[in-house]
């Protein structure tokens, strides 16, 4: 596995110079660079264009690209993502934008078993260049059909690599790679933070897949956080240094492929570990980590690795439901200091 | 019509107040669909539609109370808070809810007619003959569920009408840009030997007077019907849609043909005066605001009903289900019934 | 958590008496004895009437209810399991055949999105009694879209039960508990053993889910396996016993429920545990497995969990490659002694 | 056709004798339709079918050996022993894959098109001018996904021709009782404004001008058109199949128009005799007996493919893709392609 490291300048964490724009503004930027690189490359799904996307991330990409590139679909995702696949066998590098991930589940065919696949099951003769990317996460009360961490689901399937940024640095970074990639990629986003601004250049730059960013050093646990939850673990981490407790906190970045080295060194010297997930907790990316960490670390630990998710159940639409059902800063404190026998 | 509305409207300005989460789609323009086409089922008729949910949920029967309550994400809403606008669910009104996933609630209104023939050819040997109605939108039309559950409602011969709400957009999308024969839906249908109808849905009573033969005939038929249903959506798609996608022009053409303005002049026209027009008015504003009031009032859910209705069952970390207050213990779901053959459905 | 035990007479391990028949036909005469017993369960699916299914798990079956009640459907799983699932909402107890689980897929949206969350988003209203079943698992140079180990991706999801016997005397005792549970329980049958014999009383019982059955008794390892698992766990302790190594074999017979108390017992005993998944590793019940002894039996370890999976690639077709790809006998064996440090 | 029948019929003999595994399903009875469509095309056109692919494959052009190989798993196979009877892969001739999901193989197809059309219009702003077949069964007219793509095809004015290999059934389900409208399967085309055609599959001279004329059409307008090509698997759907559910008369009936011998009469009327007839079996035999002698020679894939072709990049635990040795080192699949914006796909 390689280095973990990551970029020094983490975006979010206000360095004094330098442009701040919007989550979904550097995923814009990240696709626009691409699409002007690369005329391969083009933008697919339900109101991505006339509408500039439903959540705006696509704003003004049908102005620069042109209806040829930049392609409103009807509400046909199985079908939309299936033909994306067969004109990325023929060599095109789709993005495919599903308005949100939760609806992802009516093509979970083509997604799951075309794409992933394709390569293998040739023997290697058509590959899958294929971005799929959407809002990922509870949005804000939608209720349980549209409020999946699709990644609790998902990345259990070889063949894919699954992103999940935190931040519009990384977003830009990850989205290019993304786009570059000769595999389909699965890319996340939350809709929680496509507003969120950060620090973002305007030159290029590419983030590679694996490598996790330490979002913030620490000495006495390490928190290992994928997406919006590394935000809820550096707000957790504020508070607990109210406390004397310091904690590494390990952005993922990306979840297939996992950099597993990153975390192992981490909590080699931290010798505790929380994982953040907001996925439902069985059989998740949660899990993995934890059997992970207790495998390679099993003479470093003090205490099991305490894992944050999402409650048990369906997401509830009542908003006090949904804030009890959902992962925060006080349930991560309380794990931390439960996985240090501070609680 | 009216209290659709009024509801609607006190929908928007609360979802404005935040007091509403989530995703809200008020049913404005379209409200003679829900009404006419209800207007001519029976109550013990299944129902099952889409997420612009509220219009027939109150046509339905549905206390408003119960419904704005459940947008406010109170234990007196009709999914005690689950659900939310989306998601408006009525048992005792045979409401088989309102689905967020475009397109999924036809297969489920299919099985619902599959479920209530079944009903009266294996289980009691009798004729209970319902009618299920299963609502969609035009946008919903390009889902490959929805031409499966179209091929098996034709193969089995299941007592259910596909209702398109033919509102011409699918959020920004204007239905000629989505759909092959945007301008002749029907001629879907005809691929599964469906019939299928074009009804006026802007007028209740040309929309009753269609759907009341149109159900009478598969009562007796148990055959599937298409009813591609004109229609016009007067706000945007959800709360946060400025509309760019079509011109003021083209929304005022059908403002001009808004339905409860429309039945008006039809009334008026049989002596109904202005003064009790405005009396419904009154009276509407009166209910909604009570019920808006009553939604308020209504407790927060607890935390303990986060791990409830997850299963039916008392297992694991699940306690079962808890009363919801808008059924006032006429159930208690978490009983696992005793079986009886012969017992009729839902 | 309730008591482990199980029958005692486990099934496939040959007492002297009683009648023996195949898994098909045990699964088969749970679902008669059913339907004889209530008529709101039925049987829907592609070729399961006429043609007596595609691996006669339903032979016969159409003679004796008759074609309202045997039924088949076009190739449309996602919309005959909508269909079913409606069905349920309105008080029928469907069982919905599905080929393969592989085929389940296309209609990802029904079973996960609405079956299991119905009750929940409805309040409590409606809830979903229905079965969906089907082949899970490799069957034999399938390839890579048809040998979907459906768990690794589905048990995620809660408001579902996740059944997986490994034999004809758990299958009918499974299953008839599956049809008259008032929730959506997913049944997954391995084509492998379908023709396996084994004891299988011609009475009525009920297996409850959420217990897991001890297939063999031992003292130096625990292994935790599911479904058609349990047999090559079972080969690889007759042959760790000529090595003077005692396993216990855990049949967990359901995943969700999974149960913990019966692994926690067991680990806590013989200090050591090894889990045999056949599903990919990432984020499975496997790894669920081991977070969860990770965290119960943490001092009770003298080596982490060891895991048994799938390869995490696509599955191939040809022979060699097949075998090399899943979890067999061979494996469990040198995962068991790299756990006691015999390796 | 001969040869494909020849090949068939060895197919059968290695399944039973264990030499190959998995599904199989055989083509014997179609032959007409997989030659007569595929001779309508240019080499260039893209072609994407189902898991009854063998006669497609070798329609288009792939060596027998290589066909053969695959089933038997070994390295020499197209897909390098990965893919097996379902998953007939091949680059060279533009054969992107039997596909064994019900229907997944039309969206493909329809992208297949986009990326042609996409190649002419944006990327070398020429016209290649390619058209795409795309085949399926008639029991897959029942995914939900097919609709999709016909839809999408229909939309964007895609250069495809779907094709539905209509052989009367799927698996044991006769296309009346799984399929409404099965008499007329083109009225579900025309729901997505496509034309519908209706050609005899049996007859390998009328598939071929039929189709010659729809391929030149299409190349022209670049809009959709939807085939229903009648025929019949005169063998069971796959290996295991007794075929109980239909008569052994109805099979008889279909056999005296093998589209082997309808051909084989109609060139006899032209002067063709039974030794040239004899001469091209002979042939085809040798050619198919050097096929599997081939297969059986190549060797069974080494554990380490077991890790090859899950990613493009060397990444991780994975070592990239080895070397297919059907392409014999025409391209390295491991290499990433440096970037060419005006490339022509593949
Ligand atoms: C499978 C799926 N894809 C996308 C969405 C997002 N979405 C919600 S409503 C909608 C438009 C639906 O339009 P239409 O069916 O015409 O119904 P209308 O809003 O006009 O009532 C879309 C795209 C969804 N909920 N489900
Ligand atoms: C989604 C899905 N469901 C079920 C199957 C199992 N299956 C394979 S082929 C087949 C019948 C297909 O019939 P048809 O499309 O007419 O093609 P034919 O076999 O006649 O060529 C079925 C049900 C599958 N492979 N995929
Ligand atoms: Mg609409
Ligand atoms: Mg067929």
């Amino acid at each position: 596995m390689s280095t973990a490291a990551g970029q020094g300048t983490a975006a979010g964490q206000g360095t004094a110079a330098g442009r701040e724009i919007e989550f979904r503004d550097a995923v814009r930027e990240a696709m626009c660079e691409e699409m002007r690189r690369d005329k391969r490359v083009m933008l697919i799904g339900e109101e991505v264009a006339q509408y500039n996307g439903a959540y705006k991330v696509s704003k003004g990409m049908l102005e620069e690209f042109g209806a040829r590139r930049v392609i409103d679909t009807p509400i046909s995702e199985s079908g939309f993502a299936g033909m994306a696949i067969g004109a990325a066998m023929m060599g095109l590098r789709p993005i495919v934008e599903f308005m949100s991930w939760s609806f992802s589940l009516v093509a979970a065919d083509p997604i799951l078993n075309n794409a992933p696949k394709m390569l293998y099951m040739s023997g290697g003769q058509f590959g899958c260049p294929i971005v799929f990317r959407g809002n990922d996460g509870a949005g804000g009360q939608l209720g349980s059909t549209h409020s999946w961490s699709i990644e609790g689901l998902f990345s259990n399937v070889p063949g894919m690599k699954m992103v999940i940024p935190s931040n519009p640095y990384d977003a830009k970074g990850l989205m290019k790679t993304a786009i570059r990639d000769d595999d389909p990629v699965f890319f996340l986003e939350s809709e929680r933070v496509l507003s969120m601004k950060g620090e973002v250049p305007e030159g290029e730059y590419l983030i590679p897949f694996g490598q996790a960013r330490i979002a913030r050093a620490g000495s006495d646990c390490t928190i290992v956080a994928f997406g919006r939850m590394v935000h809820l673990a550096l707000d957790a981490a504020a508070e607990l240094e109210k406390q004397g407790i310091f904690c590494e906190i390990l952005d993922m970045r990306t979840i297939r492929p996992l950099d597993a080295g990153a975390i192992v060194r981490s909590v080699k010297r931290t010798g505790a570990c929380v994982v953040v997930d907001q996925s439902w907790s069985f059989g998740s990316p949660g899990s993995e980590v934890a059997a992970l960490v207790h495998r390679e670390c099993f003479d470093d630990l003090d205490n099991y690795v305490h894992r944050v998710h999402s409650a048990d159940v369906p997401a509830p639409y009542a908003q006090q439901l949904e804030q009890q059902y959902l992962p925060n800063a006080r349930r991560i404190c309380e794990a931390v200091r439960s996985c240090l026998y501070r609680a | 019509m009216m209290l659709i509305r009024e509801f609607e409207l006190r929908c928007m300005q609360a979802y404005q107040d935040k007091k509403i989460g989530g995703f809200c789609h008020v049913y404005i323009g379209q409200e003679a669909v829900a009404v006419g086409t209800i207007a001519a089922t029976e109550a013990k008729d299944p129902i099952v539609t889409a997420y612009r949910d509220h219009g027939h949920a109150l046509a339905r029967g549905m206390d408003p109370k119960h419904c704005m309550a459940e947008m406010f994400g109170r234990i007196g809403g009709c999914a005690k808070g689950k659900g939310g606008s989306m998601h408006m669910f009525d048992r005792a009104n045979n409401l088989f809810g309102g689905h967020g996933i475009v397109g999924a609630q036809i297969p489920l209104g299919v099985g619902l007619a599959f479920a209530t023939k079944y009903e009266d050819e294996v289980i009691n040997g009798g004729k209970s003959n319902r009618v299920t109605l299963a609502f969609l939108g035009d946008g919903a039309m390009n889902q490959g569920s929805v031409h499966e559950a179209m091929n098996l409602a034709g193969l089995f011969d299941l007592p259910v009408i596909i209702i398109c709400e033919n509102n011409g957009y699918s959020m920004g999308t204007s239905i000629s840009r989505g759909t092959t024969m945007g301008h002749k839906i029907v001629s879907k249908a005809a691929g599964y030997g469906m019939e299928g109808v074009e009804v006026d849905g802007m007028d209740v009573v040309e929309t009753y007077g269609a759907m009341k033969q149109l159900v009478d005939r598969v009562r007796e038929t148990s055959r599937p019907i298409f009813v591609d249903m004109k229609c016009y959506r007067f706000k945007g798609h959800s709360m946060s849609d400025p509309r760019k996608y079509r011109t003021r022009e083209e929304e005022e053409h059908y403002e001009q043909g808004d339905p409860i303005l429309v039945l008006k002049t039809q009334l008026e026209s049989r002596g109904f005066t202005d003064d009790q027009f405005k009396g419904i008015q009154r009276d509407v504003r009166a209910e909604v605001r009570g019920a808006v009031e009553w939604a308020e009032a209504s407790p927060i859910p607890p935390t303990s009903d986060l791990y409830r209705d997850v299963y039916r069952e008392k297992w694991g970390p699940y306690t079962g289900s808890s009363d919801p207050e808008m059924l006032g213990g006429a159930e208690k779901p978490c009983d696992s019934p005793a079986i009886d053959p012969k017992a009729d459905l839902l």
